[in-house]
């Protein structure tokens, strides 16, 4: 339901930089659904991607194979990312504050974590070039905290223009999506914001969920339930990619292909 | 350019104590030449990188890494890389030191690094608490905005080992696909290292095509199937099972060295090593 | 992305006072858009371009230019350009500001144009006059090192022009071949036109080729031998002949100025021109 | 003849960055002679390349299609270039001073010259960062001047080290040579020292040639006349060249390809 809702808030013609995971799938049932000509960039270089199968990694074949072009790493963060050509970036986290900053790197202090996370990645420069950020993560006490344990990538910082007033590139994020309900940033402080919900969810649950005094919008919208074809796409989706990911890469190695060197060396 | 066994090059060129990057993006990663450093039991290695995938989950889980310089350190697609997160949560086996960034962040030292500059410069950083932990990232002015720019220093590894499609008979490498900060990493380094799935009469490259020259190559060794559990682009493809897999094998200590133990100690090869595992399954 | 013809193009897109690089490295250059811009007599334009060939004589000795960002002004394997020697030596037909690098200098300008930012560095101009009478060239210290590196302005022209071998439907680039600085020129420029040799249905375009996306390309005309008499590699070859032709031409203003009214002022397109010149052949 | 003398002091294995001209004649004669293995780098790109006529210019299409590998300009004079990976640099000059200080840029003053020559090209960062630089260019009292009028690229600076001083990567003008003679740097001043003469030519003659007292070196050598070898590649290589640029472009292109769309626009 959060890659449905992710998915319906992007529109035709976006250049979306992707991260694995519920991002890539929401970005693929766009492209797949009302935004056929949207582009898709993934930080490992495929630019234009239009993958048939999910990608497990963010380095599959699939991406380059299918991509306009494909392009080093260095070069996707600085001509592209950098040069502010990405109009909408994903991100996850494992904690998000009250301005939309994030957290992937530790869970305790820095020096010996609790739980040592993945890390930055992509992130605190996507959370800064691109020119608006949605984020996708599950909601908890525990993932919305009052305050941060590591801030990896910035939001609206402090909030009340502070994001602005560093002169930060990109606009910050501009929607959260959790599998509770849905957050926008406060016009004036850069809050955020409930201001959707699922059905079956309610507000008081949303609020007991969240790690602050959640503000709440005047009018909750509700997230209309997934349509048919909404589903049908992503179940053909995830099916195609179950099929794809199933092969058995180390047997197929023992069918005969030429392992010496075509070389008499 | 020389071209020899993995295990004569390995044994040649990699020491205790050395920087040494293995790099591919998700693709092309050299797994057959870190298991012949877990074989070597090379020691205090500082290791490079920015995806720490599998290979250095099990370097680190050997004990065979004293540092680790990275910006994401994952099993990609999947979630942890337990042993990394032991070693840097419980100093099991022993403590690593980390240099943290992120990936624009590394990109631009390993540009640095390729083009003999001290340092890089990115618009990166900013509000993120990533400067206060890695010293390392600080700030120039530009002398014509007077805006402040996060800088890095340079990477150069006194290794790096790229697994690349194909090497001709010169020694010239063709690689294809998704190709990270392979190129970067590769001429950053001292000394360069590169596997390949074959070697070729000629490499038919098109024009444009990412080719490293003979002359910037230490040495090579033909390892088909090298990249494996990573894939080669043309060669074959990614076991994303072997990924999910390696969760389960790496989340515990004593199963992870039993793994270790029977797949690649046991193992002289790369070749006996995909045997090992084709036999488990 | 907006497809038309080269003279609506030029028209809609370049404006009197604009910074435009025509850029093309001894390959690929722009003549007919050049050209086109003569013939529609833009004014007071700042040319950039690293090595401003016969097409900027053209445009400098018309008195299009107002200013010139280079690194090496000749008539590549001739000799001089003597319409770029007659503004600066004599003003004629105009004065003319000249902003020189070298092409290490120049190269960094646009690269940092293409990442947008604000300046680049290099190891260069160590010893020589060039920062004197550039006082763009500065320095910065590394924030590691203390030692001073050169620094350069980010390049980023109103406009840039470029030839190319193919675009597809879509409007996605293909550039094979010898290229330059083109991609870090397109990526530096505020609008991006592009005159290609033909368009195709599909570029098939090699992995890891240099192709430019649709949606960073501002506009697409199609121009058979649209960089003659420079070449496209695939299509036709340099004519050096008119190279050294022109090393004639050009050195008299009354014969240059007949040359441009009869060959360039004379036809309405192309190839027109053309046809004109192989007439007069 | 400075062709052939540049082209025996090339080396085998030596990478080379070439300019067109004597340079890249001298380069490729050693390349089809002695030093078959030697790389040769133009500056617009091609790494490797084995041009079987000699290019016209520094970018002819013939340079792409003999190379290993053919990279961006910025490419080439960042990971390249700077990165110390070029062995022998060749530069010519308009004028050289007697520490092998360059100029290509004004005869005159900068601001009104009297005459404006192409300017810097990639000459700058060659002269710091090719492990060493061999100079050829005509000699007369003209070209070989007391002091430049305006310095393009680092020799020696003013000699005595200071090269050394400012660290500078490269060793700097190692052999420079005329249609006259062979100078090479004195080892304290690295004032330039004539060390070779041509048959037929008398020190005499060069000296009066050069525009500052000129340093001679004790043993003055003849350099040897051509060998048979070196006159018939040297003549294939022109011959091959002069047919192969004399194609008419403008006339050939008359012949029938399709100038119209291959799509219905």
């Amino acid at each position: 339901m959060m890659t449905i809702a992710a998915a319906r808030l992007i529109w035709p013609g976006c250049v979306c930089f992707v991260g694995i995971g519920v991002p890539s799938a929401a970005a693929n049932l766009a492209r797949l659904t009302h935004a056929p000509d949207m582009v898709l960039i993934y930080e490992s270089g495929g630019i234009g991607t239009q993958p048939r199968v999910l990608p497990l990694s963010i380095g599959d074949g699939e991406l380059a194979e299918t991509a306009t072009a494909v392009v080093s790493l260095p070069e996707i963060f600085s001509y592209w990312l950098q040069a502010g050509r990405i109009d909408l970036g994903f991100l996850g986290a494992a904690q998000i504050d009250r301005f939309g900053n994030l957290n992937t790197t530790v869970i305790g202090g820095y020096a010996k974590p609790k739980t040592r996370l993945p890390g930055a990645g992509g992130a605190p420069e996507i959370a800064l070039h691109a020119k608006q950020i949605f984020v996708v993560l599950k909601q908890s006490p525990r993932s919305f905290v009052a305050k941060l344990d590591f801030c990896t990538s910035a939001g609206f910082l402090n909030g009340h223009g502070e994001r602005a007033r560093r002169a930060i590139a990109g606009a910050g994020p501009q929607v959260v999506i959790t599998d509770l309900g849905v957050f926008k940033p406060a016009a004036d402080s850069q809050e955020l914001t409930l201001v959707a919900r699922y059905e079956n969810v309610s507000v008081d649950k949303i609020r007991q969920a969240t790690g602050w005094p959640l503000a709440i919008a005047d009018n909750i919208d509700v997230v209309a339930t997934p349509t048919a074809d909404e589903l049908r796409v992503l179940r053909d989706l995830h099916k195609r990619t179950e099929i794809a990911h199933a092969g058995d890469v180390l047997r197929s190695r023992k069918t005969p292909r030429p392992l010496t060197s075509q070389v008499n060396a | 350019m020389q071209l020899g066994s993995l295990q004569e090059i390995i044994d040649q060129y990699i020491h205790d104590g050395q920087s040494v990057a293995l790099e591919g993006f998700t693709h092309l990663i050299p797994f057959a030449a870190g298991h012949e450093i877990l074989r070597q039991k090379k020691r205090d290695l500082h290791l490079i990188r920015m995806t720490p995938d599998l290979i250095y989950d099990q370097l680190i889980g050997v004990g065979c890494a004293r540092a680790l310089t990275f910006s994401w350190g994952g099993n990609p697609g999947v979630g942890s890389l337990h042993r990394l997160r032991d070693a840097v949560e419980n100093d099991w086996p022993r403590p690593l030191e980390i240099h943290e960034h992120s990936h624009a962040g590394m990109a631009a030292a390993y540009t640095a690094g390729a083009a003999r500059l001290s340092f890089g410069l990115l618009r990166g950083y900013v509000g993120t608490d990533l400067p206060g932990v890695n010293p390392q990232v600080r700030e120039v002015r530009c002398p014509y905005t007077d805006e402040k720019i996060a800088t890095v220093p340079a990477i150069n590894p006194d290794v790096t080992v790229l697994h690349a499609q194909a090497a001709d008979r010169q020694g010239n490498i063709l690689i294809r696909g998704i190709v990270g900060a392979q190129k970067e990493a590769a001429l950053a380094a001292r000394t360069l290292i590169v596997t390949v799935e074959e070697i070729v009469e000629s490499l038919d490259a098109p024009m444009n095509a990412i080719v490293l020259p003979h002359w910037v190559v230490t040495a090579i060794a033909e390892v088909p199937t090298g990249a494996y559990p990573s894939y080669a682009l043309g060669y074959y493809a990614r076991d994303n099972a072997f990924y999910l897999a390696w969760d389960e094998i790496a989340r515990d200590r004593e199963r992870f060295t039993e793994w270790i133990d029977r797949h690649v100690f046991s193992s002289r090869d790369h070749a006996e090593f995909l045997d090992s595992l084709a036999e488990a399954a």
